[in-house]
């Protein structure tokens, strides 16, 4: 197998060196793709879209067809590591469990069939409990609100600066995750359901979908923010940049649940306990 | 309405999958209905935009509005429209036909499995419409990745690990296909396939377009299960869920073949593929080979649907060949078998998903006795199977009809050679299955002389299962016998005259 | 020549398709005897009422689709599809009848699926006749092949197991892998597969040895005619109930078989094409193997279905024969032939039938003075035999006749040679049964017992033919007419 | 000879995706461990990425983002802009498609090797294969 890898790398490596030589050479400002289709993007973006970020213009704009399926990807590739990993304990209640005092460190186990401890005070652990680090603990504490401001400074700012949905979702999710890892992933559970990731990374995507499916039923193509016109009280073009906010804001809740769904299920391989 | 009929029949599926998704968390049962109103409205769209492309040619459609090349744009023609309205009337019957095994299968996980199977079906009608190269891309990985899910909720262990090993060739099938349209890119600057197609006749000298095309087909063959990529197939495919399997089966490899026909046709065009590049012999003999040993493997297995993987196989050959074959005859016979045999995969693997219901086992000694037991299903199974062996007047004869003289044509014999030769070894395959379920399991005093013993009562699968398996052999026989007005309309119509 | 659109043909091959699913879903035994009886009924007067349109030389089409340019699924009446319609829509009444007493009579199981697809072989086989081109006569030469599977294989045992295989292998192989390729090769020749007096091959200008290839390809691809060396499939088939072999293994299937080989060479090649690339000594010489080689392993049976057997290859090709000497008179006996064959040796098949329901009996030595106890049975036997010999009383006489004086015509002498050789070995093959059945003295128990015929829904339907095969000697129309009418066509 | 070199430095961005896919591609073949495998997939994943994302380089020309964007007071078409000027957007937008794709599908082969380990307690492939054929 060690020697087919090689030789189909090999042959592959070849074909595509030779095939590279009709290529421009980098950074050559008259090849093809400089100068066929993109200009239009750079010199007309301005004035069709009123958006100074040509990328996110491109993005969520132009080819905002291809954007709503790449969140479609990402929701799809959620669902999937859901579908495919999560497993529900029908039988949780009969099985052994472990219970920590908070206060004073007294770990009990409760075996079959016993009640749960009445306490708050009690917390449920894994047998692979390690105590968390303090210090760990209150740092990530401290950053979770920090990185979500800027994360939304992401979102909102797309349209200017390097950014966008994907980009804001993303450091959304890394947030919370953050959060599990410092933690454990029962602490984020209880701050963010599971039903309510589940729910909102469709929300996110639908929110895409569904300002594609207004500007259809307001007469326009799927799509077409210029549709939005009229309920947003502006021009046809700044309908456009508004449009495209709206779907950056869907975009970053998919991504950012999607995210949290995704480390959920991997991370506790589909039980739903402490995490990593 | 119906100047919306391309965005509807993409978007509607593909809102619902989120729709289903958020209310699976709310009550399961509303996930199906959903998923059948959507697609069900998908279907009816596509039907009014084969309509449309009849009266009216090419339909164009503008997402957000752009005009292409700067936008994206949907440019449905008759062969878009045609594998369109089979992709979404093969998911709609399925959907509806294994309803019943797919909740005895993942009663708790109604929600996504329902979201990934409209998406996954989202994915494919989107591959089919759409004129931009790159976006054919996300829809691939869509498609593909929901595919996954799908597939690797089967057996456990096996379904997994030979999910996984597809994951990794699908992958990189897309990804070479990605590179292929990244090298057409830097050449022409474009990614709409029209627009690229413009462009490209003055490229055809240049060794990065020829490298692009290689390298787009490969990674197509590899999404298709050509031999010698098609190792992940059989697994893949045996492993997985009935309801999954079902849906995979008739149309993943289906609608790869599509995107190699839509790259040959549009984007290269046939000179370009037949005449400039002299691959076309190797790529029959390929072909060819993938026929033989298709069948030659199909020929070892034990397990029904097993089997049927490798019958899959053989007929990728079919349609890879046909298309190869560089004149109209055999692409008339490569599209009219991406019609029929995605019609009839889903009939043999309903009806193998009938079976693994009713039997709970899928291999030769579960079928036992079947006629008695399950009449309909295996009827159904019967056409399936006369289909794939090219019995007329059911469909496959016909594709089959068209393929062969297409090799004659050609002047390529083998290849009219091979399609015998697997019709021959299918009608082996076929005929075991048939006088395994036809025999019963007690052999010993049977026959005449004990005309009143007691006869085993019929365990037929549900009605909800039966009924859309009896409406696909039947459909089997219809498209068969409408072959003629199907290619008189529309194939002809698909092909580009410079064809011979 | 004139041509009528009517529905007519296509109604004809679907009336008993119609009665498929009242069949399947029936489970009381007398309603669906009362439907095969409708639907054969109905079925011979639909393929009568169009007798009188067909006698005025005018031609019956339809066209069901346009699958294929050039080959649409089409039916085309004319005389010899007529005669072929005739011969076997009128036999599936009779047969229906001995089917009943004989599946009643041995209290066989599965008797529905027996009937059903009964009617859907049938169904096939009037398609047959009725095609209009290669397409379609393909398209229901395989549909017979399927619909019969499972009545050869109908006791489902081992034996059975094995002869369905064999059966399956030499029909379905043959024609996907022979007739399927010459079929396409011809539709690539010519653009066309319709059926004409011309044959379409004509004109097309392929050479010679092309055409030889596909002259052997669809001769030996429509293995149903058992033209040596793919005959083995039909005495393995012989395991079928009686029944079955007698209607389908003497009449529906073989005669199917042979039929298409005729319309092969009839009007697809073409007796001038024929004729001018001198392939008639091709065809003889296989015909005239097969006739020879037949009769001399029918001589060596013991058990007396398999000796039936081997006699319907021998007879089959007499057919093949008559047409192959491409000589008016040669073909009008090898066309007549079809019917006179058919009501002797469906006679034939009765009686074996009736004998195994009586007494069990399947070997001819077990049969000696078996007259005795079955004299009605073994009399039609011999009425039988002797048109399948060629001797007055039978109505085989007459084809045998025009064979011989087609032979003639055609200065084969050869042929003639063969013929006369053959009705020879049929007699030293027949009459010693019948000979042992009434003259000596039986050595079984049984047979002493005096008179007792098989049940009554057997004997009278044998009776029936037999006494048809004598009528047909002195009225053969309108087969003989018929016969005479599409050699007219032809030449 | 300075023709080739100038071939080879004038196309190096090339050669690098060309060598980065050529490992990729031998870690998905050859590798025996299923993860080794998906890091293989992400590495040829990123190849493709690097092509695209060279092939927008422009010489002499800045980031896609319009310097006299900012604020409303410009509006649109207040400056004349050059194409030159920028580099090309369109492989970055391609990419960020590619790269969420990637991520997706590595979700995916993570969550399936999860499972492949929770059956099998392995993730070397030639031991699953023991296993299986030993059933």
């Amino acid at each position: 197998m060690k020697f087919l890898g090689l030789v189909i790398a090999f042959i592959t490596g070849v074909f595509l060196v030779y095939a590279a030589v009709d290529f421009p050479d980098w950074a050559d400002p008259e090849s093809p793709a400089s100068t066929h289709v993109s200009p239009h993007f750079i010199e007309k973006t301005m004035e069709e879209t009123s958006v100074p970020n040509i990328v996110t213009a491109v993005l969520a704009d132009y080819r905002t067809f291809d954007t709503m399926f790449e969140a479609t990807v990402i929701f799809s590739a959620a669902v999937v590591c859901f579908f495919v990993l999560r497993t529900f304990l029908k039988k949780e209640e009969r099985e052994e469990r472990l219970y920590r005092h908070v206060l004073t460190g007294v770990t009990i186990r409760v075996k079959e069939g016993g009640r749960i401890p009445p306490s708050d005070d009690f917390e449920r652990i894994d047998d692979s409990w390690i105590p968390h680090d303090l210090i760990i603990k209150t740092i990530c504490r401290l950053m979770v609100p920090f990185i979500q401001i800027f994360a939304l400074y992401v979102v909102a700012h797309g349209h200017h600066s390097p950014g966008g949905g994907f980009q804001g979702g993303v450091i959304l999710g890394a947030s919370v995750i953050v959060l599990a890892m410092s933690h454990d992933l029962r602490t984020t559970l209880q701050r963010m359901r599971e039903k309510v990731v589940g729910i909102l990374c469709a929300v996110g995507v639908l929110l895409y979908a569904g300002t594609g499916a207004l500007c259809l039923l307001l007469g326009m193509n799927f799509l077409d923010y210029s549709a939005l016109a009229p309920i947003l009280g502006v021009g046809p073009v700044t309908a456009r940049s508004h449009g495209i906010l709206i779907v950056e804001i869907g975009v970053a809740i998919a991504v950012m649940t999607a995210m949290v769904w995704i480390y959920n299920n991997v991370s506790s391989r589909g039980n739903y306990n402490e995490g990593l | 309405m119906s100047t919306q009929y391309p965005a509807l029949v993409v978007v509607v599926p593909l809102l619902s999958a989120f729709l289903i998704s958020a209310a699976g968390w709310a009550n399961k049962r509303l996930c199906f209905p959903i998923a059948v109103v959507a697609l069900a409205i998908s279907t009816y769209s596509c039907f009014g935009l084969l309509v449309r492309v009849l009266n009216e040619g090419v339909v164009v459609y503008r997402w957000a509005g752009w005009d292409p090349p700067w936008g994206i744009a949907y440019y449905v023609d008759h062969l878009n429209a045609l594998v369109l309205t089979v992709v979404a009337v093969v998911s709609l019957i399925n959907l509806v036909a294994t309803k019943k095994s797919i909740d005895e299968e993942f009663p708790d996980k109604l929600g996504p499995f329902y979201s990934l199977y409209v998406l996954m079906v989202t994915g494919c009608l989107g591959i089919v419409a759409t004129g931009d190269a790159f976006n054919l891309y996300v829809l691939l990985e869509i498609s593909a990745l929901t595919g996954y899910g799908l597939l690797a909720m089967g057996s456990k262990g096996r379904a997994p690990l030979s999910t996984l090993n597809y994951l990794y060739m699908g992958t990189i099938g897309a990804c070479f296909y990605l590179l292929g349209i990244g090298y057409l890119y830097i050449v022409t600057g474009s990614l709409n396939m029209v627009d690229i197609a413009g462009i490209l006749p003055s490229l055809y000298q240049s060794k990065a377009v020829m490298a692009a095309f290689i390298i787009c087909m490969v990674g197509v063959w590899l999404k298709m299960a050509l031999f010698p990529l098609h190792a992940w197939l059989p697994n893949a495919y045996t492993y997985a869920p009935s309801a999954a399997s079902s849906l995979i089966a008739p149309l993943a490899t289906k609608v790869m073949i599509y995107v190699m026909i839509r790259l040959i046709l549009t984007v290269f065009t046939p000179e370009f593929a037949f005449t400039t590049l002299s691959v076309s012999n190797a790529v029959v003999w390929l072909a060819v080979i993938a026929i033989v040993v298709g069948a030659v493997l199909a020929l070892q297995e034990r397990s029904l649907k097993k089997m049927l993987t490798y019958v899959i196989v053989a007929e990728v050959g079919y349609m890879v060949g046909g298309a190869w074959l560089g004149n109209s005859a055999g692409m008339t016979g490569a599209i009219l078998h991406i019609v029929n045999d995605a019609l009839m995969t889903l009939c043999v693997f309903l009806a193998v998903g009938n079976i693994v219901y009713k039997a709970k086992g899928h291999c030769f000694e579960d079928l036992q006795g079947l006629f008695r037991k399950m009449p309909f299903t295996m009827g159904g199974f019967v056409i399936g199977a006369l289909s794939i062996i090219g019995v007329p007047p059911t469909c496959g004869f016909f594709s089959k009809w068209y393929l062969i003289s297409g090799a004659i044509k050609a002047g390529q014999y083998h290849f009219m050679a091979a399609l015998l030769f697997s019709s021959l070894v299918c009608v082996v395959l076929f005929f075991r299955i048939i006088e395994i379920g036809y025999y019963e399991p007690f052999s010993e005093e049977h026959g005449h002389g004990h005309g009143h013993h007691q006869e085993p009562s019929m365990e037929e699968a549900p009605l909800s299962m039966v009924v859309p398996l009896l409406i696909v052999a039947a459909g089997l026989v219809v498209v068969g016998l409408y072959t003629g007005d199907i290619v008189e309309h529309i194939i002809r119509f698909a092909i580009p005259k410079g064809l011979a | 020549m004139e041509t009528v659109v009517s529905i007519k043909p296509l109604l004809a091959v679907l009336v008993s398709l119609l009665v498929t699913p009242i069949l399947a879903s029936s489970r009381a035994p007398n309603v669906r005897e009362m439907w095969t009886f409708v639907a054969a009924g109905v079925k011979f007067l639909l393929v009568l009422s169009m007798l009188p349109v067909i006698l005025n030389g005018t031609q019956i089409v339809y066209t069901v689709a346009e699958v294929i340019p050039g080959a649409a699924i089409k039916f085309k009446v004319d005389s010899f599809g007529m005669l072929f319609a005739l011969v076997s829509s009128s036999l599936w009444i009779v047969t229906s009848v001995y089917s009943i007493g004989y599946m009643r009579g041995l209290k066989e199981h599965s008797q529905t699926r027996y009937f059903c697809f009964f009617a859907f072989a049938l169904s096939a086989t009037i398609g047959v006749a009725f095609a209009g081109n290669l397409l379609t006569m393909y398209l229901f030469y395989e549909m017979l092949s399927l619909a019969t599977y499972p009545l050869v294989t109908h006791h489902q045992d081992h034996e059975a197991r094995s002869s369905g295989r064999k059966y399956l292998l030499y029909i379905v192989g043959t024609s996907i892998g022979l007739v399927l390729p010459a079929m396409l090769i011809c539709y690539d020749l010519a653009g066309t597969l319709e059926f004409g007096t011309q044959g379409f091959l004509a004109g097309t200008g392929a050479s010679k040895s092309l055409m030889a290839v596909l002259l052997v390809l669809l001769i030996f691809g429509f293995a149903k005619a058992a033209i040596m060396p793919f005959h083995s499939w039909l005495p393995a088939a012989m395991v079928a109930p009686t029944p079955v072999s007698a209607l389908l293994h003497a009449v529906a299937v073989v005669k199917v078989g042979v039929f298409s080989v005729v319309r092969v060479i009839t009007e697809v090649f073409g007796t001038d094409l024929l004729f001018s690339l001198n392939f008639s000594p091709i065809i003889l010489f296989f015909a005239s193997a097969t006739i020879l080689v037949g009769s001399l392993i029918a001589l060596s049976q013991d058990n007396l279905k398999r000796l039936l057997a081997f006699s319907t290859i021998a007879q089959l090709s007499y057919i093949v024969l008559g047409v192959g000497l491409l000589s008016p008179l040669g073909m009008t006996g090898g066309m007549l032939h079809i019917a006179m064959h058919a009501f002797g040796k469906i006679t034939l098949f009765f009686c074996a039938g009736a004998i195994f329901v009586a007494t069990g009996k399947k070997n001819i030595s077990e049969m000696i003075g078996i007259g005795r106890r079955m004299p009605v049975t073994m009399g039609a036997f011999f009425i039988a035999s002797l048109s399948i010999t060629g001797v007055p009383p039978g109505g085989g006489f007459i084809s045998k006749w025009y064979l011989v004086l087609g032979a003639l015509q055609a200065h084969q002498v050869a042929v003639l040679v063969v013929l006369l050789v053959s009705s020879f070995l049929n007699a030293c093959y027949f009459l010693p049964i019948v000979y042992k059945a009434f003259f000596c003295p039986p050595k079984e128990v049984m047979f002493k017992g005096g008179f007792q015929e098989a049940p009554l829904f057997c004997v009278v339907p044998l009776v029936i033919t037999a006494v048809i095969s004598i009528i047909l000697l002195l009225f053969p129309q309108p087969f003989l007419q018929l016969a005479t009418m599409t050699v007219q066509g032809l030449m | 000879m300075t023709d080739f070199a100038q071939l080879v430095v004038a196309k190096y961005n090339y050669w690098i995706y060309i060598t980065l896919m050529m490992i990729g591609l031998y870690a998905i073949i050859s590798k025996n461990n299923l993860v080794k495998k998906i890091l293989g997939m992400n590495i040829f994943q990123t190849a493709i990425i690097l092509f695209y994302v060279s092939i927008g380089a422009k010489k002499g020309a800045t980031i896609p983002i319009l310097e006299h964007g900012h604020g409303p007071a410009h509006g649109a078409g207040s400056h004349v802009v050059h194409a030159a000027d920028y580099m090309n957007p369109l492989p970055h937008v391609l990419m960020l498609t590619a790269i969420v794709v990637g991520v997706a599908t590595l979700g995916v082969a993570l969550a399936l090797a999860l499972k492949v380990y929770r059956h099998y307690h392995t993730l070397e492939e030639d031991e699953i294969l023991a296993q299986i054929r030993k059933k």
